[in-house]
């Protein structure tokens, strides 16, 4: 029910978007040619669609892995974080068509590199926040470990990691709305599926109302992939 | 094993010889085993080829020399659009009637890397410094830029597509052709391979199998399309339909023959504008593999 | 085997206390002293954890050391039984959950073992940590108001169970009721501008009985305790 | 002007009070009781604030209340300024810094506006947190264990400080020291087994003289309370 | 000194990563090809790196403010989250490319719609930690404010904002590090300067030393900013 008020609700409002700032159908396509184009081209989108979900879910597991990895190595150890942390940033700061050929050369021009890219976009916000989140353990609750001369492993699942949670649980809120364009990013990297392929395809032929409509599957996916993460953490309640 | 080529793009009828040929199984007759791969960045293929992860790349004949000069172990093996595609687009309508017209306008244009090469060629050939002119990088956006008004030309629309593509945002566009404008004609679409790792045999039965299949498209060209539009829903569309037509007289009916002047004078003419330091000897960027190998 | 602290400490700059000489033997030894006088960094220092003091001085501890804080440091995210059991979770030693449920039942909040610290009452969470801190078996307890927020009864119930499981342990113990101190101190020290005064004490073996109070108090401490 | 609460409270189904019926005049209520028998439920309840119990019955409560709860809430990242002001600040009443400092000075913590609660001592920490009750002007005020963290003669001095300050006030105070309930108490009940059961009480005005104790205990007494 | 140890640690991690995956160099220059294209174009890669920059700090700037007020007003008001929420989320799912001709139709091909990008992709991880933070205050904190019948917002500033703070200051310094690569994805909407224009130009001219050499100019500022962030955030105690 409230989905269905806020999908309305989203309709109204692109519609007004259109009306008002007079952009041209062939830049901003209005939802009733939008919702045309999803009709008829249901089918190529549903397959399109399939195989960029896959690439999300996939990346995303990964991701959330490697993140973990990261924030934990980071966190447990000072010099690993010194070696780690420039090189988790610099992994944000390339762009992925500077990274295409080498992700191919490596990766090939299968589903690898895309979910390579999925991974590169969605474990930092993880890998940071749970960094962050270790680090912030109340000083009173570590001197239970000290006193326990707790080794540092210990100390992170028994204390360190029931504080972070919170910031674990907000980070995985931001992965998972990643997760979708880093798909559709890493389909630049060379593709024969997927909607980001499409998008990239309609893009250049100009056919804006399927582009639009590969865009609103993208949305749905996100706004879904969003909407079941914080089901699940709240149910773990975080 | 299978036989790799990679495309300058997604697939579009500018590849019509290679989807027929793939679609009426002649690869398979041929004994060939052909994989296809459609990346979304033009720049990737030489360096695919090259590095030995693809057996052929399809790419642009200007680019040829930048690749030779960057050290890229590449040469041309066969030909697949035999003329330049590459057009100066304006609105037929619009202020800018001749090239003359754009000093002191914008011009926008995709990334492909051979503005200097051709428009700035263009310009001078028309009196106007490139200097007088604003570049403006739209990347994905050539005929949306033209048709908002946003610019006053684009460069590096291909005239078989985007002249369709402004005609369906409603407005008439005017091409403006390098060949016409001081520029030697060149290929605009050739097969590079890298010769120490390529299997010859293999890549001449391609070429023969393409030829096959350019042939077929010049004599039934309603057939072909129909053939070409069964590869997949996405390339089945009314702006292919339309540049089919448009393309058909541009590929090369014999892909492995080699215009050697023509390659040795687009050369000089690539060193002549700056972009690359000396231009090379056709042998060096360029093989004819219908010639008995040495 | 006896464990103690010597020597001096300064907060920013300023003397907290001055050639301090506590030492620790086996049995109670009960610190009174004004709020704010130093008895928590005293605890702390003699722990090995980080304060914002400056010593100057020997501490002799051993390694293991049974702690309760002036906060109960519970866990908000573990049960009762995990926050028993955390110190032996933390030091890697085997996990006696037999003891811990022992332990939970015995200061009275048996059947709570599954149940989150932020469900306690006041009273109920100090006596989770007092359940954690006597999980540890140490030559040496610090122990800081343990039983500031129990009622007469619990207190004194809970004053009986920790006599009874540290017997042989060296305890410190930070109060601020002179009863409790009277009660259960071997030794008795008044920390009071920076210098340890010894308090002297009832004769008999702790736990003692209570001195008499008034009559309304007495009535009314009987009553709270039936 | 009275308030009060009368009615029941069930917590997961089982009783916690039943019929209980509190009339708060103005003047010192106080409330015994043994850990966890709901004593801070009634608070909280009074003070319309959200707890675990399920609760049947009339609540009469003005719309302004001092209150101390159990813990201290005082909030890390303010000072002792700003954590004595916070009430006004939520409330958007004119923040009256005079009457903030002056309440910081009679609790002893003059000159340390500027300091964060983390840097305090446990006792510290609770003076903060009553000098915060203070500051709001209410007609009643909800103290919760408000001296539990304080050595004898701290606790003295800020039992007469509350009195003073809260003359007029209607007062409910929750102890677990029943010298503390006979000293300030107008009226003493005891929650036990979901019952309220009134204690009788000494004569005289509060705060009355501490009853006699022991000769030892009287002694030490003494000698804290210098 | 340990900026120059990373540096160097990270220049033999890149020649050992080329030196081992035996990329040729037009795919993965090594580091002395990238050093000395830097220096044989260091004018260019100053100008535009300029260029870049300011677009960088402007969008940073920007998106925080913008981050700033849709995470309070969605933890403000659970009716404006409900609203705005999907419309934040959705704008994280929006490819660039999708996006760029309209934004260049609203901006132009000025520096506005590059600033749109770096505030796109910054404002998000900003917005949806103070929202998360802002919700995450203590119970009994808020009891403060229930007892005092505070609105929301003296609630806000005086209780929830302040226990807000680490969560904001991990999202800062997220924020930090996504902003260069927004300045630059930018720039593929439609620009003529800036790092990513000049990357774009480099990797269609075969030049991948001149690319890899902007990469490495984009790389010291994304640690630069990052570096600055961490500093100032800790300076304030966070
Ligand atoms: N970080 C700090 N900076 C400055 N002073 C500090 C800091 N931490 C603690 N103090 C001061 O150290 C002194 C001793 O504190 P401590 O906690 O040892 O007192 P205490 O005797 O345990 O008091 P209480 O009975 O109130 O718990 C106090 O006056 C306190 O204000
Ligand atoms: N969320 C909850 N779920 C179940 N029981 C709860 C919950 N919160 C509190 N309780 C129980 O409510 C009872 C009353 O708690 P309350 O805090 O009122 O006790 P109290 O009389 O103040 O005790 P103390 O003197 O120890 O502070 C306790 O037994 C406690 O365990
Ligand atoms: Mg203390
Ligand atoms: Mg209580």
């Amino acid at each position: 029910m409230r989905a269905l008020a806020t999908g309305l609700a989203l309709l109204a409002l692109w519609q007004a978007v259109v009306s008002l700032s007079g952009a041209p159908p062939y830049i901003l396509p209005g939802p009733a040619a939008v919702l045309r184009a999803l009709a008829e081209n249901r089918g190529m989108l549903a397959r399109n669609g399939l195989a960029t979900l896959a690439e999300i879910l996939l990346g995303l597991g990964l991701g959330l892995l490697i993140g973990l990895a990261a924030g934990l190595a980071t966190a447990l150890s000072t010099q690993v974080e010194r070696l780690l942390r420039p090189l988790l940033v610099l992994s944000q700061a390339v762009p992925v068509f500077a990274l295409a050929p080498i992700l191919t050369l490596w990766l090939g021009y299968g589903m690898g590199s895309k979910v390579a890219v999925v991974v590169l976009i969605t474990f930092f916000p993880v890998a940071s926040a749970l960094h962050d989140g270790l680090r912030a353990t109340p000083e009173a609750a570590l001197d239970l470990a000290r006193l326990a001369r707790a080794p540092r492993w210990r100390t992170l699942v028994w204390l360190r990691l029931p504080h972070a949670l919170p910031h674990l649980a907000a980070a995985l809120r931001i992965a998972a709305v990643y997760a979708p364009i880093g798909a559709v990013i890493g389909e630049w990297v060379g593709s024969s599926a997927g909607l980001g392929h499409l998008m990239l395809l309609a893009n250049a032929r100009m056919k804006t109302d399927l582009m639009f409509a590969a865009l609103a599957v993208l949305a749905a996916m996100t706004l879904g992939l969003r909407a079941a993460t914080d089901r699940g953490l709240r149910r773990l309640g975080l | 094993e299978p036989l790799t080529v990679v495309l300058d793009w997604f697939v579009n009828p500018d590849h019509g010889p290679i989807i027929v040929a793939e679609r009426q199984g002649w690869f398979a007759e041929a004994g060939l085993e052909v994989e296809i791969v459609a990346p979304a960045d033009p720049a990737d293929p030489p360096k695919m080829a090259a590095s030995g992860q693809a057996d052929l790349a399809v790419t642009y004949q200007p680019q040829l020399y930048l690749q030779h000069a960057e050290g890229l172990p590449l040469k041309r093996v066969g030909t697949l659009v035999e003329s330049p595609l590459y057009c100066v687009m304006a609105k037929a309508d619009g202020p800018v009637q001749g090239l003359a017209d754009l000093k002191g306008r914008k011009v926008g244009f995709s990334v492909a890397g051979i503005e200097e090469a051709l428009l700035h060629t263009m310009l001078r050939t028309n009196g106007v410094e490139p200097a007088e002119v604003e570049f403006v990088n739209v990347n994905f956006a050539l005929t949306p830029a033209l048709a908002s008004g946003q610019a006053d030309a684009v460069a590096g629309a291909f005239r078989n597509f985007e002249l369709h593509q402004i005609a369906a945002a409603g407005s008439e566009g005017r091409c403006f052709l390098p060949e016409e404008n001081g520029v030697p004609s060149y290929e605009e679409l050739i097969y590079v391979a890298n010769p120490d790792r390529m299997d010859r045999e293999k890549v001449v039965a391609f070429l023969k199998v393409t030829e096959r299949a350019a042939g077929f498209i010049a004599d039934h060209p309603e057939e072909a399309w129909e053939i070409f539009r069964g590869w997949s829903a996405e390339v089945d569309d009314d702006l292919n339909a339309a540049a089919w037509g448009d393309t058909l007289p541009h590929f090369a009916a014999h892909p492995m023959a080699l215009d050697a002047d023509r390659y040795a004078a687009f050369g000089r003419y690539m060193a002549e504008v700056g972009l690359i330091p000396a231009a090379p000897e056709v042998a060096e960027v360029a093989m004819d593999l219908s010639a008995p190998a040495d | 085997m006896a464990f103690g602290i010597e020597g001096s400490a300064t907060l920013a700059g300023r003397p907290l206390f001055r050639d301090l000489d506590l030492q620790l033997a086996p049995g109670w030894t009960c610190l009174l002293g004004p709020s704010g006088a130093g008895k928590s960094t005293i605890l702390r220092l003699l722990a090995g954890l980080p304060t914002a003091a400056r010593f100057e001085g020997r501490i002799s501890a051993p390694p293991r050391i049974a702690w309760m804080a002036q906060q109960d440091l519970l866990q908000e995210r573990a049960n009762l039984l995990g926050n028993v059991l955390i110190g032996q979770r933390l030091s890697g030693a085997p996990l006696d959950e037999g003891r811990a449920r022992a332990l939970l039942a015995a200061v009275g909040l048996e059947g709570l073992e599954a149940r989150r610290p932020a469900s306690l009452s006041g009273g109920q969470r100090q006596r989770v940590a007092l359940a954690r801190a006597l999980m540890e078996e140490a030559p040496l307890a610090l122990l800081d108001e343990p039983f500031s927020a129990l009622d007469p009864a619990t207190r004194r119930r809970m004053q009986d169970l920790a006599c009874a499981r540290l017997a042989g342990t060296a305890v410190l113990m930070v109060t601020h009721d002179p009863l409790e101190a009277l009660r259960l101190g071997d030794r008795v020290w008044l920390l009071e501008e920076g210098r340890l005064r010894p308090v002297s004490l009832p004769d008999g073996p702790v736990p003692r009985p209570l001195p008499a109070l008034a009559a309304e108090a007495e009535a009314l401490m009987a009553r709270l305790a039936a």
